[in-house]
């Protein structure tokens, strides 16, 4: 196997990725657009993927560190709030009855 | 090698499950699903990245962890429902400072090691650039729809001129730092440029705008995401933002055209404008006026009543007190419906959010398009707190700032009421013919107050 | 930039492209669905791009000549009439009036 | 390394245009535009392929695309519109044929070079597999459809047990090749058995069960196309594979939802048992029927016909007279629309492409479920050639064995006609309450001739 991916690679990704984020969301009902807008917030913090191997790299410098922390600390906030507050939003969505 | 196929495969999976939550949240009945998956997927990821056999040091990650919950959980639960727009800004500028923060240790651990002008050094630097630029911007929207700041559009001689310079001056330290190797000594300059265009970018753009801005800054963080995966080759990265890229440009689409808007209105900044200039002018035509006391009876004797809520509401926060007015009507044998305009309020589905927190069942809100068919056999368009969006000069006035921005025609209805506190105009800024019709009556008043005052009298008969 | 891709990178592509083959077909009109399925088995004939390598390679067998001598042929055939007679389907679909 | 940049840039570009040919597919309007993507990005494709450097001989293949263009296009133009499931069915055969002919070619040539168990071995033996299989499979359902073989499921005492030995077999010819080093004289045995299984999967399938089988040979077709992808490290080939697996799964569940049937029901073979078991039973009880020259004056005084196609036009090649009754009943002021059940006919979207290929505006076509509301208030229901689609059974009586297949409630109309040669049953092979309804008439005879003497009838009015 190897490591790493080409370029190429990662275009195709972004590509298919990008036409399945335009048919997915077209789909989403205006009703949950409010929701639709702060789960796709709370998702975008998985770039505390990131954050962690800069922090915690065995070679990484004080200032890696600091930056990393600092990342790590914005990046969870939103991911938990994020997530808590869609969840609170949508726990309201009731059809009549329900 | 092992763990690093145990790796790859927990991006896999957490891509896979992003994917599902964005395909569930189509329709209330499978969103919450979604949000689990969400949940699940978020952990997948990191649990997988402490596997790597590069992470080494968890302890600072995990304090990092444990305040970042200790911070977003109970501000997950004390935040308002009206205060989401808010949120959203702040929320987007913390996910774009992380963004850029990680750049600028990748930039310094990686650039030397790179060859001038190859294709990591440039996806480091846009992701830099877009993350500092929403950064500031999210941060400037955030303090519009706080009210910190005026929200008015602060304009200034030379504004596009300037605006241009530190763009140029953006990409110029970006193109030095791109091809010259060891030029690390820009990167403070490069940072500082990019923080300040966020800032010019949404300064001139007034406060009620503030909603589309976010969603194309939702868009820009995005964007900043698949950067930062193309320069990590990370294919999870590249994922999510890509997804997150398209959705906010879809939603500030959606609302572009809710508002017959261009978009390109809206990427080149400067507007709102329009609504600054054109200040609302009530004229001398006159109206008519009811009081709750006469309005009450009328609402009890229609068979059927329309509810158009607007920014008004919101505002008032007078959504329980609509909903318990949709009750006594229900009770009563009136057929009441909602009538949600796409851009009612200050953001997408702001109405469907606070109706919803207010109990009121969602498949009583219906859309513009299902409604306007309805409107003329419906006795009663009860407004409250709506103006553009239940503008006719939109549909009859080709010469109106708002013409061609698609309506809900209250104004067919054979009775129309009026919730406002004054005659004064709306986000646009411009005189609303409904209110002198001969079939409209208007309740002045705030309007928590008036349906208050309504549910009492209805009460009372 | 590295030459071929891991089996990782193949199959976030293998997934994206499922799960978007998923929404773009779920959008088809059922008015449709003659003339996407021979769409869709037009489009597979891009194998030909399999067989063009596997014949036209300077160290090819014979066999390999001859078995790729007929996968090309076939996957044209495929792509040709495919894609004609789908578009023939298509032309015959009027509004009234136009 | 600049050209393999080109070939990639190619690869992309072709990719996404297949892509946007999907997503163009979506409504008529677009659709012609999406094939002229997927042809742009065929000869991309191509074009790409053409310049990669480990192509060097290109005589042999450029011969073998003319050869196939000289046969494909006068096969495009000369094929008539109701031979298509069976031009889908060899059109199949040949292409995993093609794919089944390079999965050979490439084991030869990577095979020595592979580490036994690797994952290029797994994917290779899976694209030989469903390739072989998809090969034969498709022959036999081609051959079926053109009658060339009985149409009826062909069974055997311990057939279950012989498939399973069959794929069993297969499966250990893959194993041994994928985990024993230079085991290619096991290659001739295992296309072989695959072959075989391809036949086994289809002989117990009844002949009116093809167009799902069809849908799903697709899928298999597309998964092998997958296959050859990750064993070539090629995400063209990934991408198409899995766009068509999709696109063939998702017809066969709409296929297999619009019967009631089971997915598992298909995937496991041997249905058809069904309606071969049930025959036809045409029971004793009265009908009423009526004449050409009786029912046009019906037609003609109607203020509403729904039209509802089935089998019988296609098998009539009774389009075109549809399609002027159509237009003879719209002149004389009646409004006339057409029904279109999901499964009418024998593939999907079959009365489509033939109400379509006569000139028949689409607008005219609904779809069951907008067409079921409307029914109580038409005049007349003129059924043509359709029974299983129109069976009220599936609706009332739980025991029928189409026991909850959605159907066309033509039975609700004031007036029913039905056009069929006798009273003998449709697909499913059961009998139909309709026919014995109050204010049902049967218009005995072929679909073509009853429909133009309505039409002369009709003229002569
Ligand atoms: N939703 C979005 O995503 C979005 C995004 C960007 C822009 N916008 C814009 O926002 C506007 C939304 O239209 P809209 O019809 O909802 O609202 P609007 O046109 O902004 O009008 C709101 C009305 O509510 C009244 N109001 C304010 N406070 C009130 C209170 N406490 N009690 C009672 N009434 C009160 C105001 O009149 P008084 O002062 O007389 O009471 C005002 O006329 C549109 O122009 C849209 O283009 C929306
Ligand atoms: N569309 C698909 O994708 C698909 C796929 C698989 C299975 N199927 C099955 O196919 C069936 C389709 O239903 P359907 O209602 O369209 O048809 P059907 O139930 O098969 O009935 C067709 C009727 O047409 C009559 N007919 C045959 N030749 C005729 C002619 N020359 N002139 C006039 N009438 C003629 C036959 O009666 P006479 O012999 O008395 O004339 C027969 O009753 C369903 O059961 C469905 O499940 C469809």
């Amino acid at each position: 196997m190897i490591e790493g991916s080409s370029t190429t690679d990662l275009l195709f990704v972004f590509m298919l990725a990008a036409f399945l984020g335009f048919q997915l969301i077209k789909r989403v009902s205006p009703l949950l657009h409010s929701p639709l807008m702060s789960l796709t917030n709370a998702i975008a913090a998985v770039v505390v993927v990131g954050a962690i191997i800069i922090t915690s790299e065995g070679d990484a410098t004080p200032l890696a560190k600091t930056l990393g922390f600092l990342a790590v600390l914005a990046a969870t906030i939103n991911a938990v709030s994020g997530l808590l507050i869609t969840d609170r939003m949508l726990k309201m969505f009731r059809r009549k009855g329900e | 090698m092992d763990t690093e196929l145990i790796v790859q495969a927990a991006y896999l999976a957490a891509s896979g499950l992003f994917i599902l939550a964005l395909m569930w949240m189509s329709s209330p009945k499978t969103a919450r699903r979604g949000v689990r998956c969400a949940e699940v997927g978020t952990v997948i990821a990191i649990a997988g990245t402490l596997l790597r056999h590069d992470v080494v040091g968890y302890d600072l990650v995990l304090i990092a962890m444990l305040l970042g919950a200790a911070i977003g959980v109970p501000m997950a639960y004390l935040m308002p429902m009206t205060a989401i727009p808010q949120r959203t800004a702040i929320s987007h500028a913390f996910g774009a400072l992380a963004v850029g923060l990680i750049g600028i240790a990748e930039y310094y651990k990686l650039a030397s090691g790179l060859a001038p002008g190859s294709f990591p050094l440039w996806a480091l630097m846009l992701e830099m650039l877009l993350g500092f630029l929403t950064c500031t911007a999210s941060l400037i929207a955030f303090a519009k729809l706080q009210e910190i700041m005026p929200t008015r559009p602060i304009m200034f001689a030379g504004q596009r001129l300037v605006n241009l310079l530190v763009f140029g001056a953006a990409l110029a330290f970006a193109g030095l730092m791109i091809f010259l190797p060891n030029s690390s000594q820009y990167l403070p300059w490069f940072v500082a440029v990019a923080l300040l265009f966020g800032v010019l970018l949404v300064i001139p753009i007034g406060g009620a705008d503030m909603p589309t801005v976010i969603a194309l800054l939702n868009s820009y963080a995005g964007l900043a995401c698949s950067a930062m995966g193309f320069a990590l080759n990370n294919k999870l990265l590249i994922v999510v933002g890509a997804l997150d890229g398209t959705s906010g440009f879809i939603l500030a689409v959606i609302m572009c055209k809710a508002m017959n808007r261009s978009f390109s209105n809206v990427l080149f900044g400067g507007f709102g404008q329009v609504a600054a200039a054109a200040s609302g002018g009530a004229d001398d035509r006159p109206v008519r006026s009811m009081s709750a006391e006469e309005a009450a009876p009328v609402l009890e004797l229609a068979s059927s009543v329309v509810i158009i809520p607007g920014y008004g509401m919101a505002v008032a926060q007078a959504q329980h007190r609509v909903a318990e007015l949709y009750e006594h009507l229900e009770e009563s044998g009136v057929e009441v419906k909602f009538a949600i305009h796409p851009v009612a309020g200050r953001m997408p589905g702001h109405m469907n959010v606070l109706l919803a927190e207010a109990d009121v069942p969602y498949d009583k809100l219906v859309e513009l398009e299902d409604i306007n068919p309805e409107m003329p056999q419906t006795d009663v368009a009860l407004i409250i707190g709506a103006n553009d969006t239940i503008n006719p000069a939109a549909r009859d006035d080709p010469n109106s700032v708002i013409a061609g921005m698609p309506i809900i025609e209250a104004d067919k209805a054979k009775t129309v009421m009026v919730i406002k506190r004054s005659m004064s105009a709306g986000f646009a800024g411009i005189d609303n013919p409904i209110y002198y019709l001969d079939n409209t009556q208007m309740l002045f008043g705030d309007a928590k107050k008036m349906t208050e005052q309504l549910v009492k009298e209805l009460q009372e008969l």
